[in-house]
Formats: C-alpha cells, structure tokens, sequence
C-alpha cells in the first residue's frame, strides 16, 4: 500500500548508512525546506485555479479554459505574467518596510505548515504544544499587513491595514476559543496525539452539539482571520480597491496573494485535523468490512480530501455573501460569537469531566 | 476641477485636526465611471463628501444646438445609456409635441413595451452593480443572465443593444420583428421564474439587511429639495412618477401602481427598484398582446421645423425625472437644448446622504442612487 | 425577552445564509445551467439579428452595380459627418451629362450607428451589415470607400 | 390651482411680473432684483412649489435668461419663471438655500453662462476645469481647437 511513512523512513535510513547524523539532519532539512517550498508554489497554483474554477461553476460561468486541456495551467501562466512584470515600489513609500512586507506574510504562512500531520506519521515538526504554536504563529500575519498598509503611505492601503488589524486580534479569540474545545476534549495540545484522540470516530461526531458549534465557529473565524469575503474589508475591492495591496505589484503582490491561499489551506488543514480527524479515515462504529475499505485509501488523500472540503466551504461562502460593514464585523464577533464560544467552551469543559462523549 | 499639482497634494497631506481627504475615483471599482468624489474622513466616518464632475463631459447640449431634429435624439442615447430607448422617446415626444405629428397607436404600444424592458434592464444591471458594489459577486451574473434576453430581443427589433435608436419623431424607425411578441413573453416567464433568486441571494440576506437598512436616510422634505427623482425619491416617500403625474404615450391606459416606500434608506431604495421590475412586467403583459396593426410611422416633413416657441418634456426613465427642454426659434436646429438629467439632481443629495456614515455605507448609499456618469456630466 | 430575541436574531440570519448558500450551491451542481458563449470558437455557427446595425455597406451585384445616384442625402443625415459623398460628372447612354457617384467615403470610426443616412437614401443604395468585427491595428483602415472599384450605376435608377 | 390664481397671488408679491400663457405652463417674466423674494414666497402656501425641477440659462446674444422650471409635488402645478440679466455683468440671487438642488445646478450654469449667484455657499466650476476661459454654451464661444465645424 502506498504510503508516505514508507519514504520518509527509507530516505533517513538511507541518509544515516551514508552519513553522520549531523550531515544527515542537515539533508533533511534542505529537503524538508525544498519539499515545503515547492508544496507552496503548488498550492498556490492549485488554489488559485479552484478559486476560478469555483466561482465560474457558481456564477453559470465556464472559468478559465484556454490555457492547457480546462485550463488547468492559467495559473501557471499568470504566474509566469507577474513575474516578469515591473516591482514598483512608490516614491514615498518607507522602502524597507515595504519589501519586507510580503516576505513577513510569506514567512509566517511557511512557520504553521511545521505541525501539520500531513498523512500518517509525516510530519516536519511533532512539537508538544502544536496547537499553541499555530495560535501563536498565525496571529504574527498581521504585522506582515499592518506593515504593508502603513509602508505604503498611500490612505487606502492605511485603512485596509487598520480594519485588518481590528480583525484579526478580534477573531483571534473565537478562533482560539473553537481549538481549545479540542483541547479540552482531547487533553493534549499535540497535534498527533489530537489525531490519535479521534481513531475511533471524528471529534466532530464524538463531541455531540458544542463541537458542531464549535466548528462553525472555527469557520467563520477563519474566514475572518484570512481575509476572505464575507470579511474580505482589508481589500474590500469596492471600498479601498485593494486594501492593503494596492501598492504591490508584481511578484511581491503575488507573494501577498501567495500567502492568502497558503493560509487558507493552513487554517483548513488544521481545522481538519482538529475536527475531522486529520488524516484518520472514516469509520462507522463496527462495520468491519467498510472500516477495512476505508482503511485502504492511502492517509494523505484522507487529509487532503478534507482539507479541500473545508477550502471549497470558504470559497462558497465568497461567492455567495455580501461583505459586511467594519462596525458590524467587530459587532459579530464581540456579541455574538465570543460570547456563544465561551459558554460552549464551558459546556465542552462539562462534557469532558464528566466524560458524556463517545 | 482640481489640477493635477492638487490632487497630489491632497493625497498625501492630512486635513486639519487629522482629517483623512481621499480622492475615490475617478478611477475607483464603486464609481461606476468616472465620477470623482473627494471624501474627507474622520478614520472610518465621512465627514464631507465633494463631486467632481466633467470627466465625461461632452457638452452635449452645445453639440445638439447644430444638429436637426431628427439627428439630435440619437446624442442622447450616449447620455443615460441604460435607458437610451426612454431618452429617445422624451426627444421624440417633445418633437411630435412641438409639430403636432400624430403618432400611430401602433408605435405607442411598442414604444411603451420597449421603454419598460429598458427599464428592467437598467434595474437588473443595477442589482448586479449594487450586489458587487456590497461585496456579492454573483448576483450579477444571475441579473446578467436575464438582462442578456432583453438585449437579445433589443438586438432582434432594433439593430443595437445598448444604444438602441429605434425611435424616430413620428413614431418608429421601422416595424418592431416577427418575433417580437413571443420572445418578450418568453422572457416574461423567465423573469418570473427567476426573479425570486434575488430574494434568496440578496434581499433577504441578513448581512445585505444589516449593510442596507437605516443606511443613507433621504427624508421626504430633503428629496424634494435635492430635486431627487425616480426610485430614490420614492422610496423617501415622494410620489413623483412622470408615468403617473403627466403620462405619454400608452401610459394612460395600462393599469400599474406607482411604488412607493416611506423608509427612505437604502433598503427602501432596493425594494422600490425590485417592485418597480415587476410593475414594468404587469405593464408589459397588458400591452403585449393587443399591440394594434398599423402604421409604425406617422406622416413627417421630411424637413422638421419646430415653431418657435419653448417646449418642455418630462419623461420617468430607471433612474427618474428625465427632462428635454428645447427653445426653438422656428430653424431646423434648437436654439438652446437643456438635458435635466436625474442623476445630476439625485448626485447632489450623496453628500448630505452620507454624512457621519461609514465608508461602506458610501458604497452601499452611492450604488442605490444608481449614478450613470455620462448622465450626470451630459 | 432579551434572550429569545437574540437566539432568534442568530436563527433567522443563518436560515437566510443557507438559503443563499443553496441557490449558488445549486448552481454549483448544475453545469447545464452555464451559460458561457465560447466567442472564438463559435464564429461559423455565431448568428446575429438580421437587422443588427454594424456598418453601412453599399450592396453591389453581380455586374459590379450599384444604387447610388450620389445625391448625397446621407451626407446630409448624417449627424456627425461620417459619410462624405465624393460625385463626378458622367454622360450617360443619351449623352446628357450627369452626376454620379466618385466614391462614397464612409468614416467607421466616426459612425454611431443611427441608421438615419440607410433611412434618407431614396434609391436604398446603403444598408447597414451585421459585421461586429471591427477592429483593425491602423485606425486609417477605418475610412472605407462603400462603392467599388469600377462600379457605376444600375440602369433604371434616377 | 388654476392659472388665473397663481397669477393673483404672485401679482400680490411681485407687481411687476409679466406673464405668457402660450407655452405648455404659465410663464412669468420677473426683474432680476425680486426674484429673491418671490421664490420665498411661492415656496409657502398656497402656491407650495417646493420642486425645482429645471434651472438653467438662456443666451440670446443681448441678453442673458434665467429660467427655473417650478412645480409643486402637492397641487402638481408647474410655472415657469424667467428673469433677464444684463450680458455684461449678470447677476442673480442664489436660490440654494430655498431648492437645494440649485447649488450644484448653479454651479453648472455658472462655469457655462458665467452667471454669478450672489450668496451661493460654494460657487466654484463643477464640470470645467478651475482654468477654463470662456463660458461654452454661450453663443459667441468659439473653440478653433476642439470643435468642428461640420
């Protein structure tokens, strides 16, 4: 059976025959930093062509079709366009800041692909306190934005900044708050050990109602916290035409446009794992047979299945809501979903210690 | 107008006690064209908001002053291009009003089927406009979708989709197509069939509510003094359909009510366009089928002349109170041409609309004002 | 009550999400409903109203003949001088001198498409042809001669 | 409101008025110098005309004329108003703060006839750009660059 375990194990086995364990690490690294690299530009690539095939299906549109058999490589050659277009940096824009800006973004969304269980047992970093780190890590994006909209000096890409500022730490909380119900049920913060938590079933059906709200309460924090519609107000196209990206061109706006789809799959990938059990495949209680099917379908394909799931999810939302006003956002998250994630959170606290769940 | 050094200067210099001046448009994604508003901000709040027109400016009125009567009408196709068949018929009418040139009933009907599908077609672009201008992008493909079967059947009886000049002093260019009929009832029944996705994606949409209503409350006494007409000042309440109060051609006849809405926000504003949709549609279904045979063209000097004198038509297009006012000095060109447009007049309530609101109220208010530039600069 | 009203605020406004949400789900599911026009692709079977006003065209015969007496009413019509009517002297078969047409220079650049210049010619020598593909990389290609080269006048037409 | 009782009410306020019936509404022909107050006046009951739906200029080459096109949204009556200004100085009370929608249609015939409002909050072009010589839709404006002759 195909399996990425299989690999992993064989090239390290290998790299230690052939070399001391140092210069072993040292290749493991350059090939975790290559594989993670190319995992980007992929994504990107693939993401970009979902997001168009998507919305054109929604919109009775064909989307992109003339590049390649579907048009499966239009991304590939926007790419290409942006790369050989002009990096213009503004006169009296704060230069330093403003390249630096799309590298921030860029490098924040590469830190959170590390505790990522992408299949069974493959995973760049097992750290003890995963889910804290994502936390952590994911918060630190703003500053990539706040940088770019302030480096700017242009008035549009200011406010862009500020409304995403105001965002981001809001939804923080309720996103934080939806992981922690996980934590709770699970007792551990380490992303494996969430995983293993749910081989006898998906938190999402193990944990009765409050995982369920607690899910769609991860949902739509993330939705806030990557910038999508319908809290797309940092580039709300009609309002500050592109918000804090209005400046950019090039390849350091593709770098920022990189880096909402990589965050996308990220906070998709980790809502995955947290509640839909990774790359656990899917089991129904004692279906021998069916669990054994189940079974035989490799565990990245699992992981991504779902990971896309939760992708499409947020790319339906786009499509289908209006943008909400900046007032309203704060309103929503502050009255309505901080106070409900809350008392679930206590209601998931009960549940826990008295041990109702499956 | 300001020159180029101050449209610089003023993008990068802050206002006194840290007011925000940021210049939308003229080329911005929610202006629709080329209008240019100066937006002074208080961080999210609009403190003052100032129009700069002209970029579109043709000058149309002196331009119509050396053409003849029969070419002039054709200029205003360009003016209000979503409704270009209702500005022809004001030209038209205010010719046929001037020479007294009867007009066959014939050309009456089609000319009042015609002008209610462009008034639904103006109304569907403008859902789809306002939906992207909130932040919904489909909803414009949907409203495209049916809006593509009016141009279709424009296209099939006029020769033109958008600027359609089909209308002639006299009655009409020539006879409407075979087809006519059956494809204006085919689209009756898609209309029908589909005009409840609106309400689905968009009207009854908590996030399009909570954007809309209580945003940009135009009251009563403020419309009427802005001079606002059409669906925004009936939604303040104002009874001020032209259709209604002085009616042309078959409108007399049919049986429509007029839509009104007392709120006054945008909200109120949607709604009048959408009831209005479907009071175009109870229009267009009484006419459709007893279009009398006749003449489509009543009998015209080949060289028209209108006396001297001063005439004034008053038309109701999408966007309001259209209206023509030529003084004549008995040549075969006017003497003095004046366009009212609606949307000069509905323009200068934006300001007072928007005060103490947030930018994206601006968006959701400016998109139910339903500005056509080239309308406005003329 | 204050918690009723807030439960059935958040209620009612995901009820209303959903129901969006089914709609542009619908139309995710259903291809059949797209309703794209494949431009390029589709010329040969691309059909456009017969009475779509794209260009003035002077229709010629099979004799290279014309309708065109150069009596320059369309000239006249014309609102914004797209058309300019270039005439000659000519003796026809009685050796009575007469005008006729030298070229008929037509302006597609200038031209709004109001048909009045087809609607004044008295002896329908000028039509409007549905041909939307206008676009050419030299703007002086835009001024056309409608009548061609060496055609003259159909017999019969005064 | 018939014809006849508009025209004894503005009687009454402006004595001076000259009226012609023989367009479509009534037109009245005031001096420049009252329109002012009968603006006020006509706005109150009984008239009420508090709809100024035209407003615009006229040219005729000795003479500049004001019309403003008035009809009120409760009787549904409509009179015309016309005031003569002198072409070498014209001059003309602002009506803005009566109909606001005749701040921006003044700015317009302001920066095209070259009229001034006297008191008109924010009198500045609209449409033109702020360097703009010369009032266009006046008669005797020539633009040798821009305009064809046809």
């Amino acid at each position: 059976m195909f399996s990425l375990e299989g690999i992993t194990t064989a090239t390290q086995d290998w790299l230690l025959i052939k070399f001391n364990p140092t210069i072993a690490l040292a290749i493991e690294c350059v090939i975790v930093i290559l594989l993670s690299i190319s995992l980007f530009a992929l994504l990107g690539l693939v993401l970009v062509l979902m997001e168009r095939k998507v919305a054109a299906r929604i919109q009775i549109r064909l989307g992109p079709n003339r590049v390649g058999p579907g048009g499966i490589f239009q991304t590939a050659a926007d790419t290409l366009k942006l790369v050989m277009k002009e990096g213009l940096t503004p006169d009296t824009a704060d230069k330093f800041l403003f390249n630096l800006a799309p590298f921030v973004v860029m490098m924040v969304a590469m830190l959170l692909l590390a505790p990522i269980a992408f299949a069974k047992n493959f995973q760049i970093w097992d750290i003890n306190i995963g889910v804290l780190y994502i936390s952590a890590i994911s918060s630190l994006s703003v500053i990539g934005i706040l940088m770019a909209g302030w480096a700017s000096n242009n008035k549009y890409s200011l406010l862009g900044a500020m409304r995403s500022g105001a965002q981001i730490v809001s939804y923080e909380l309720s996103a934080g708050f939806a992981v922690l119900t996980i934590v709770v049920l699970t007792g551990s913060l380490q992303i494996s050990e969430i995983v293993a938590a749910q081989e006898n079933g998906w938190w999402l059906f193990k944990g009765h109602i409050p995982v369920i709200i607690a899910f769609v309460l991860y949902i739509i924090a993330v939705t806030a916290e990557t910038n999508r519609a319908p809290f797309d107000l940092a580039e709300a196209e009609s309002e500050l035409t592109a918000g804090f990206h209005t400046e950019y061109s090039g390849m350091k706006f593709a770098l920022f446009f990189l880096a909402e789809y990589i965050n996308i799959f990220i906070v998709c990938a980790i809502g995955a794992t947290l509640f839909l059990g990774g790359w656990m495949p899917f089991h129904m209680g004692n279906w021998e047979s069916f669990n054994h099917i189940m079974d035989y379908i490799p565990s990245s394909i699992w992981f991504m299945g779902k990971t896309f799931f939760l992708i499409f999810l947020i790319m339906w939302f786009r499509w289908t809501f209006p943008r909400l006003r900046v007032d309203q956002l704060l309103n929503l998250e502050w009255k309505y979903l901080l106070p409900i994630s809350l008392f679930n959170l206590l209601l998931v606290t009960i549940i826990a210690i008295m041990g109702w769940h499956f | 107008m300001y020159n180029q050094t101050e449209i610089i200067k003023d993008t990068t210099e802050l206002g006194p006690e840290g007011e925000l001046v940021v210049n939308m448009g003229p080329q911005h994604p929610a202006t629709h064209g080329v209008l240019h508003l100066v937006v002074t901000l208080n961080g999210e709040t609009i403190k003052k908001i100032e129009p700069h027109l002209g970029y579109i400016h043709r000058s149309i009125e002196k331009m119509c002053e050396s053409l003849t009567y029969r070419q002039f009408i054709y200029v205003t196709s360009r003016m209000d291009y979503l409704s270009s068949h209702i500005n022809n018929t004001a030209c038209a009418l205010l010719v046929e009003k001037g020479m007294q040139i009867e007009v066959p009933e014939r050309a009456q009907y089609v000319r009042t089927i015609l002008n209610e599908l462009t008034r639904i077609a103006s109304h569907e672009l403008w859902i789809g406009a306002m939906a992207m201008d909130l932040g919904a992008f489909t909803p414009f493909f949907y409203a495209f979708r049916e809006r593509e079967m009016i141009t279709d059947i424009m296209e099939d009886t006029c020769g033109a989709r958008l600027t359609m000049n089909y209308i002639v002093p006299g009655g009409l260019m020539y006879d409407i197509h075979p087809d006519f009929q059956n494809k204006v009832k085919a689209f009756i029944k898609q209309f029908k069939e589909k005009v409840t996705e609106y309400e689905d994606l968009v009207t009854n949409n908590v996030i399009f509510q909570s954007r809309t209503k209580g945003v940009g409350i135009l009251s009563a006494e403020d419309a009427i003094s802005f001079g606002c007409t059409g669906p925004v000042a009936r939604a303040s309440g104002v009874s001020c359909d032209i259709r209604k109060i002085a009616p042309y051609d078959v409108y007399a006849k049919v049986e429509f009510d007029e839509v009104i809405e007392t709120a006054g926000d945008s909200f109120a504003r949607y709604m009048v366009r959408i009831k209005e949709m479907n009071q175009s549609i109870r229009i267009i279904e009484q006419l459709i089928d007893t279009i009398p045979e006749g003449d489509f063209v009543g009998k015209t000097k080949n060289v028209l002349k209108l006396p001297k004198g001063e005439f004034y038509q008053r038309v109701e297009t999408a966007r309001g109170d259209f209206g023509v006012y030529i003084v004549s000095e008995g040549g075969t060109t006017p003497y003095r041409i004046k366009f009212r447009s609606p949307g000069f007049s509905n323009l200068s309530a934006l300001s007072h609309m928007a005060e103490g609101s947030k930018i994206g109220d601006l968006m959701a208010t400016m998109g139910t004002l339903d500005l056509v530039i080239p309308d406005i600069d003329r | 009550m204050f918690l009723k009203d807030y439960i059935y605020d958040v209620y009612n406004g995901v009820r209303s999400l959903l129901k969006g949400m089914r709609k542009t789900g619908y139309y995710f599911t259903h291809s059949k409903e797209i309703i794209t026009e494949q431009y390029p692709d589709n010329r040969a079977t691309l059909k456009l109203a017969d009475r779509f006003k794209g260009e003035v065209i002077m229709p010629h015969d099979d004799n290279n003949e014309h309708a065109c007496t150069g009596c320059t009413a369309c000239e006249i019509a014309c609102p914004n001088g797209t058309i300019k009517v270039v005439t000659k002297s000519e003796f026809n078969a009685e050796g009575k001198k007469k005008k006729a047409v030298d070229a008929l220079v037509y302006r597609l650049e200038l031209c709004t498409m109001c048909n009045l210049c087809v609607v004044a010619c008295p002896s329908d020598a000028i039509k409007m042809a549905p041909n939307f593909e206008h676009s050419v990389f030299d703007r002086t290609k835009l001024t056309k001669i409608l009548n061609k080269p060496g055609s003259k006048i159909r017999e019969g037409i005064e | 409101m018939t014809n006849e009782e508009i025209k004894v009410y503005i009687s009454s306020h402006a004595p001076s008025v000259s009226y012609d019936e023989t367009g479509e509404w009534l037109n009245l022909t005031i001096e420049a110098a009252e329109w002012k107050d009968l603006a006020l006046a006509i706005t109150r009951s009984p008239l009420k005309m508090d709809y100024l739906f035209c407003l615009t200029c006229l040219d005729w080459k000795t003479h500049l004329t004001m019309v403003y096109h008035l009809t009120s949204t409760t009787y549904r009556h409509n009179i015309v108003v016309k005031a003569n200004l002198i072409l070498d100085k014209p001059q003309i009370e602002t009506v803005s703060e009566i109909w606001r929608t005749a701040e921006f249609h003044e700015r317009e015939v302001f920066e095209m006839f070259g009229v001034h409002f006297l008191n008109h909050p924010d009198l500045r072009k609209l449409i033109l750009e702020e360097d703009f010589k010369g009032f266009p839709l006046r008669k005797d404006f020539e633009d040798p660059i821009n305009m064809i002759k046809l």
